[in-house]
């Protein structure tokens, strides 16, 4: 009896991992920039079919490949920002939230259209010669795959832990989330922040995705999906913590793999969100989050 | 050092600054003082940059800031302690302190720099492992006024300083601020405290409904008629 | 009686006048077709705007109440075989109690806690309407036979006239002024007496009232579809693009915002079908790029522009005259 | 004046609400264009000959079902230039060959969007006929509208049965029902020697109409031919993580997996069924697999699962052959498995048009309903439901490729079983 509930924690834990890395580049475009770029689950599909590309055409294993994954979505975020976005960054915040939501939404249609005509709308992934296997420990299997992309999600999340704790950009960065005008009479150039934050948010969102494409599997339209579930856990972990945007991504994932397994799989999505509505009750702010902000 | 010349400025429609004319010399100190609403904080907005005004122009040792982006204007040398601190209460004392010397020329001077604040506000060195938002008041603005010195200014704007604070506390900070000031930081004040900011200074401007109506000597103010009428009521 | 104003009521009736002829002007269904989403739109638009853009409360669950009003009226009028309007009200009633419902632990949300929460709310719906409803609701043979358009189209404008009429009326009454005063300052407004949380209820219930009206409606005119199908974000996403666009906080903007939505979208669509979206998105991305608060204000800029340009122009002349 | 307005709006509404309710008294038929004119007298000059027969689809090249409107699509276009090629379709009526004019709009997969291209079709190009799009939920709401139109409509890529119980008389579908799926896979597994049969079931069901209806046939008919569900799992579609489901079929013992998974939920099912070790002997998964891409992105893993496509490219019928060689030419591999129904559709129509000598609408959907044909898909009559009957062949995934593995007279290689272990693949 345990040993099935114990195999379900670790596929929800895997899950979880990626809900978490989805939400957690969001989080930080949000925090620092206020903008509410609803194309970030767009963001992930492209990561996903660099990738799966890199994959196919060169046969470069997909975990090898993320550091070019890496590299294309921030040349991508680069172009939007300089192109877009950056046109955004003098509005007041509610306008902000408004037009980047526009933008976010007309990128995705012309990012998915894009998708099609490149990749056709069939389902793609990538699957490696060890993709099937997996370690077994006390009668629990681990699948390798799943186990890297955790690793992977974890790393991730711990150097830009460490990047925003440690290095003077980071602590510019998290300045300028609390109060952008004191940090730009610190002398930051909040331009520079704002334009880091949405790098490095596109670089994890491409991480994620090439992750979505191993474990899971990608097609155009996935991005609204995605981009909900990274919402959605965003507000739950709390804004403002990088960490907590992760943890309450695994949350949703252990919560989603536990009640498919206890109550039905026709349930684990209504429970999860019920879940999330009831700490939403009782901490308005989310799980991690500070009322100081 | 520091000339402001016929400034016009405000906000969407709404102007707030008409004509402002003021100048600094260094080592000075510097009162601009007036009531509520009557473009102070602006004024200081214009200089350090965060607003561009629509007409006239900030110059800095002569050089006009007119083309500066407000985060250049820092690392020229002009520093800006905004209305109720606005220190960064995520973070700690220390890393708010390290913000302070953001810009690449202080960056390299940082731990001297430190050291000269721990020297004047030795409170800031006790908790610099604290949250900055677990400080009190007081702490507060001394984290606030020792964050803007770490960009080692010449020129030390001062928003408020006495805001909100006890009158024992106001009197501690107002030493602070002359220390600062014998240590070579030209300071310009924006003080609601009139009489304490007058008897701090050199010289004041006084700002009404966004125009100067009258400067001088700190204490030939203090007995300016209208400003004793106005600003100091019945004392 | 300002100029202004009559030109306002002239061209309301004028645009009143041409919705009640079209189908007389008009005899191709795809038309009336294309009007009647036009309208389902604006009244989808402008019902979200009432919170959204009036009270400044970024509803993302808004989905939920046009689809808890058109599953109610679908289930009533075809299933339980009540009459339409009763089956209408029934649906609006339904999405109303919603939103009584979950208003109070809602409005303790603020900012975008509030605005994830509506979307997760509304997903808790999408998901568990999927789960109860697995059927397609489809009009039975003989409805399919003896469907009539124009009945439908009709209500689509009644519905749409009700809705930018109540949004009027509303936000030009002490509630809306109320509710404009919680979306600029909310603690502002408290402390002159202006309770934000009942402004805030208020404007959530006719919102839900009206959403599931156009729910109702919607069952009312689509031939087949699944229950989910109402309950999916993107009506919530559409709803609010098209107030965005237009001008939220404004009569018109989620009007101008529908027209536009609905029409270019379509348009494009029949004549390029390879590529109708990536035009659209680019189109929709310059039309924001270059027009930042929506049709509305960059209209209002215009014209502040235009009267800018033709006052000095008028000074000129005048000085010009003088000197002559 | 503000409460003019307000008057004013009240007004408006009441009127509208009673045109609603009486049903506009304008609302004469004055969209009902009559297609063609009823057959006149001898001496009466007949009707000028129209440019075009006019067919029209509404399909889902965006969105969801995108993959599945990529396969239909070439279907129809191919068919209808092979009939063009051959100068078009002899009309009685005008006394002439007229050609095929085919019509294509993206619904983006969403039913609101299909209605009003459909209608844009009927009241702009006067379509004559529909093909259908793909998916479920979008014939269930396109043929509503085939219905309410009268215009007879073919339908493919989709099994739902109940679609045809609702007494629509213009709805066609020469493709297999969920009934015939539901018996087939038993017949088949019982051709097998008795002892080797993998009798005990696991169905993964997905909760949508056609999940619930194909998932409860096969409960009700595997005690009929002695085998035993062990496992019965609901999921909602879009769901990642399929663990739970699966440790219960594996702690159950299952030998043979029946699902319909969407492409996602299949990718997913089946990379977390080769991690957890669990390899039924047979699995019967409908829909994902059919993606054309399903082999090239699980290699081996994907091999020895088994479909009811509804068609194969390996099917011996007069003018397969004609058909993957055209789209081998343009797509670089034969005919993907909905390009043979959607190709049948238009022949379908074609036979009809010609057999009823007239455009008219009425009369083409009882000419299409006394179908009797050979297509691309094999022999085609329909039943007094629009279903079709149609061979429902049974295909295989093997070493990455496609093949028919029944019908025997059919097939391209023999069915493999049992499946070995995911990793001995």
């Amino acid at each position: 009896m345990l040993g099935p509930i114990a195999q379900n924690l670790v596929f929800g834990i895997m899950v979880g991992g990626l809900y978490g890395l989805a939400a957690v580049g969001l989080s930080l475009v949000f925090g620092v920039t206020k903008f509410l770029n609803v194309a970030h689950g767009e963001l992930l599909m492209l990561g996903g079919y660099a990738g799966f590309w890199i994959f196919t055409l060169w046969g470069v294993d997909p975990f090898l490949s993320l550091p070019l994954v890496v590299v294309c979505l921030v040349l991508i975020g680069l172009v939007l920002y300089k192109l877009l976005f950056a046109r955004m960054v003098k509005l007041t915040e509610e306008n902000k939230i408004k037009n980047t939501l526009l933008v976010g939404f007309g990128l995705s249609l012309v990012f998915q259209n894009m998708a099609l005509r490149l990749w056709s709308a069939d389902d793609r992934g990538i699957t490696t010669a060890y993709s099937g296997q997996a370690l077994t420990l006390f009668g629990v299997r681990f699948p390798v795959v799943r186990l890297a992309s955790l690793a992977i999600a974890v790393v991730t999340l711990l150097l830009l832990d460490l990047f925003l704790h440690r290095t003077y950009t980071g602590k510019a960065i998290r300045a300028t989330v609390q109060d952008w005008e004191a940090a730009t009479l610190m002398g930051i150039d909040i331009h520079r922040v704002y334009l880091l934050s949405f790098v490095v948010g596109a670089a994890v969102a491409g991480i994620a995705g090439a992750l979505v494409s191993v474990g899971y599997s990608i097609e155009p339209a996935m991005g609204l999906e995605w981009t909900l579930i990274a919402l959605i856990v965003m507000v739950l972990g709390g804004l403002g913590s990088i960490v907590g945007t992760f943890v309450g991504g695994l949350v949703l994932g252990v919560t989603q793999s536990l009640t498919s397994y206890w109550i039905g799989g026709t349930y684990r999505e209504i429970v999860a969100l019920l879940i999330f509505l009831v700490v939403l009750v009782f901490r308005p702010q989310g799980l991690f989050g500070s009322k100081e902000g | 050092m520091l000339t402001v010349e016929e400034i016009d400025a405000g906000y969407k429609d709404l102007q707030a600054l008409w004509g402002i004319s003021l100048a600094v010399n260094e080592g000075e100190i510097v009162a601009l003082v007036g009531p509520n609403g009557a473009g102070k904080t602006t004024t200081l907005r214009v200089i350090s940059g965060l607003l561009k005004p629509s007409a006239g122009c900030v110059l800095l040792r002569g050089r006009s800031l007119a083309k500066e982006p407000a985060h250049r204007i820092v690392e020229l040398g002009i520093s800006q302690v905004p209305e109720g601190g606005r220190i960064f209460t995520g973070l700690t004392v220390l890393e708010n302190l390290e913000l302070g010397a953001f810009g690449s020329n202080a960056r390299k001077v940082k731990d001297q720099s430190l050291q000269w604040v721990f020297g004047i506000f030795s409170r800031l060195e006790e908790r610099q492992r604290q949250r900055a938002g677990t400080l009190s008041g007081g702490e507060r603005q001394m984290l606030a006024i020792g964050r803007a010195l770490m960009s080692k200014p010449g020129l030390l704007l001062l928003d408020e300083p006495s805001f909100g604070l006890a009158p024992l506390l106001v009197e501690q900070i107002f030493q602070m601020i002359t220390e600062i000031n014998r240590q070579g930081v030209t300071i310009l004040l924006v003080e609601q405290n009139v009489r304490a900011a007058l008897e701090l200074t050199q010289r004041a401007y006084v700002i009404e409904n966004g125009r100067i109506v009258g400067q001088g000597s700190g204490e030939a103010l203090l007995s300016f008629e209208s400003v004793r009428s106005a600003y100091l009521g019945s004392s | 009686m300002t100029g202004k104003r009559i030109i306002t009521l002239v061209l309301i009736i004028a645009v009143l006048a041409l919705l009640a002829a079209l189908p007389a002007v008009v005899s191709r269904d795809s038309i009336i077709n294309m009007a009647v989403l036009v309208l389902l739109y604006v009244a989808l638009a402008s019902s979200w705007n009432i919170l959204g853009g009036y009270t400044g409360q970024t509803n993302l669950g808004h989905a939920a109440f046009f689809g808890l009003g058109g599953l109610t009226t679908r289930l009533l009028w075809l299933s339980a075989g009540w009459s339409l309007f009763p089956s209408l009200l029934a649906g609006a009633g339904a999405a109303t109690t919603l939103a009584l419902i979950i208003g109070t632990p809602a409005f303790k949300l603020k900012g975008v806690y509030f605005a994830i929460g509506t979307l997760a709310l509304g997903q808790v719906l999408n998901v568990t309407v999927g789960d109860m409803f697995p059927m397609i609701t489809s009009l039975p043979v003989q409805q399919l036979v003896s469907y009539q358009l124009l009945p439908r189209y009709y209500l689509f404008v009644g519905l749409a006239v009700l809705t930018v009429g109540t949004a009027y009326v509303l936000v030009n009454s002490r509630l809306g002024l109320g509710m404009m005063a919680v979306r600029e300052e909310e603690e502002a407004a408290e402390s002159l007496g202006v309770s934000a949380f009942r402004h805030k209820l208020l404007a959530l219930v006719v919102s839900a009232f009206l959403a599931g009206l156009t729910g109702g409606a919607f069952a009312f005119y689509h031939v087949g579809y699944y229950p989910q199908f109402l309950f999916s974000p993107v009506w919530t996403f559409d709803a609010l693009m098209m107030a965005y666009i237009g001008g939220t906080g404004t009569i018109i903007g989620p009007i101008i915002g529908a027209l536009f939505f609905v029409v270019a979208k379509e348009l494009l669509a029949l004549r390029l079908v390879e590529i109708h979206l990536t035009v659209f998105g680019t189109l929709f991305i310059l039309v924001v790029l270059f027009l930042p608060g929506g049709f509305v204000q960059a209209w209002a800029s215009i014209r502040r522009a235009l009267v800018r340009q033709l006052g000095a122009r008028g000074v000129r002349l005048a000085s010009r005259r003088q000197a002559s | 004046m503000r409460s003019r307005i307000s008057v004013l709006f009240v007004l408006v509404f009441v009127m509208s609400g009673l045109l609603t309710a009486c049903g506009s008294p304008t609302a004469a038929p004055a969209t009902q264009v009559p297609a063609t004119q009823a057959p006149e007298p001898t001496d009466v000059p007949k009707p000028p000959t129209p440019a075009a027969i006019e067919i029209g689809a509404s399909m889902p090249l965006t969105g969801k079902y995108g993959a599945l409107g990529a396969m239909v699509k070439p279907g129809y276009e191919y068919a209808v230039a092979d009939i063009n090629a051959a100068g078009g379709i002899y009309v009685k009526e005008y006394d002439a060959k007229i050609p095929l004019r085919l019509t294509i709009y993206d619904d983006e997969s969403d039913p609101t969007k299909a209605v009003s291209k459909l209608e844009t079709l009927y009241s702009d190009q006067k379509v004559v006929a529909y093909l259908g799009g793909a998916g479920s939920d979008m014939h269930a709401a396109t043929s509503a509208i085939a219905e309410k139109n009268g215009v007879p409509y073919c339908g493919v890529a989709f099994a739902l049965w109940q679609i045809h119980q609702q007494g629509y008389r213009y709805l066609f579908s020469p493709f297999p029902k969920s009934p015939d799926q539901a018996r087939d896979v038993y017949e088949i597994l019982n051709g097998l020697p008795e002892g080797e049969r993998p009798t005990k079931v696991a169905i993964f069901q997905e909760k949508t109409d056609w999940g619930i209806e194909l998932g409860g046939l096969w409960k009700d008919n595997a005690a009929t031919y002695g085998y035993e569900v062990v496992a019965y799992e609901e999921y909602a579609p879009r769901s990642e993580d399929f663990s739970g489901m699966i440790l219960k079929a594996q702690a159950a013992g299952a030998q043979t997996l029946l699902a319909m998974p969407s492409p996602p939920d299949g990718l997913a099912m089946v990379k977390q069924m080769a991690e957890l070790g669990w390899a039924p002997e047979f699995s019967l998964i409908i829909r994902a697999p059919e993606n054309v891409t399903w082999g090239e992105t699980l290699g081996t893993t994907g091999d020895y699962i088994t479909i009811f496509p509804g068609w194969h490219n390996g099917e011996k019928f007069p003018g397969v052959a004609e058909l993957n060689a055209a789209y081998q030419a343009q797509f670089g591999r034969p005919a993907d498995l909905l390009t043979g129904p959607a190709y049948a559709c238009v022949q379908i129509f074609a036979d009809a048009i010609a057999r009823a000598g007239t455009l008219d609408r009425a009369a083409l959907r009882d000419a299409v309903a006394a179908t009797d044909m050979m297509t691309v898909v094999g022999p085609v009559t329909f039943n007094a439901d629009g279903t079709g009957n149609v061979l429902n062949p049974l295909i295989q995934w093997q070493s990455g490729k496609l093949e028919l593995v029944w019908p025997p007279e059919q097939a391209t290689a023999d069915l493999l079983f049992p499946a070995p272990a995911f990793d001995k693949r």
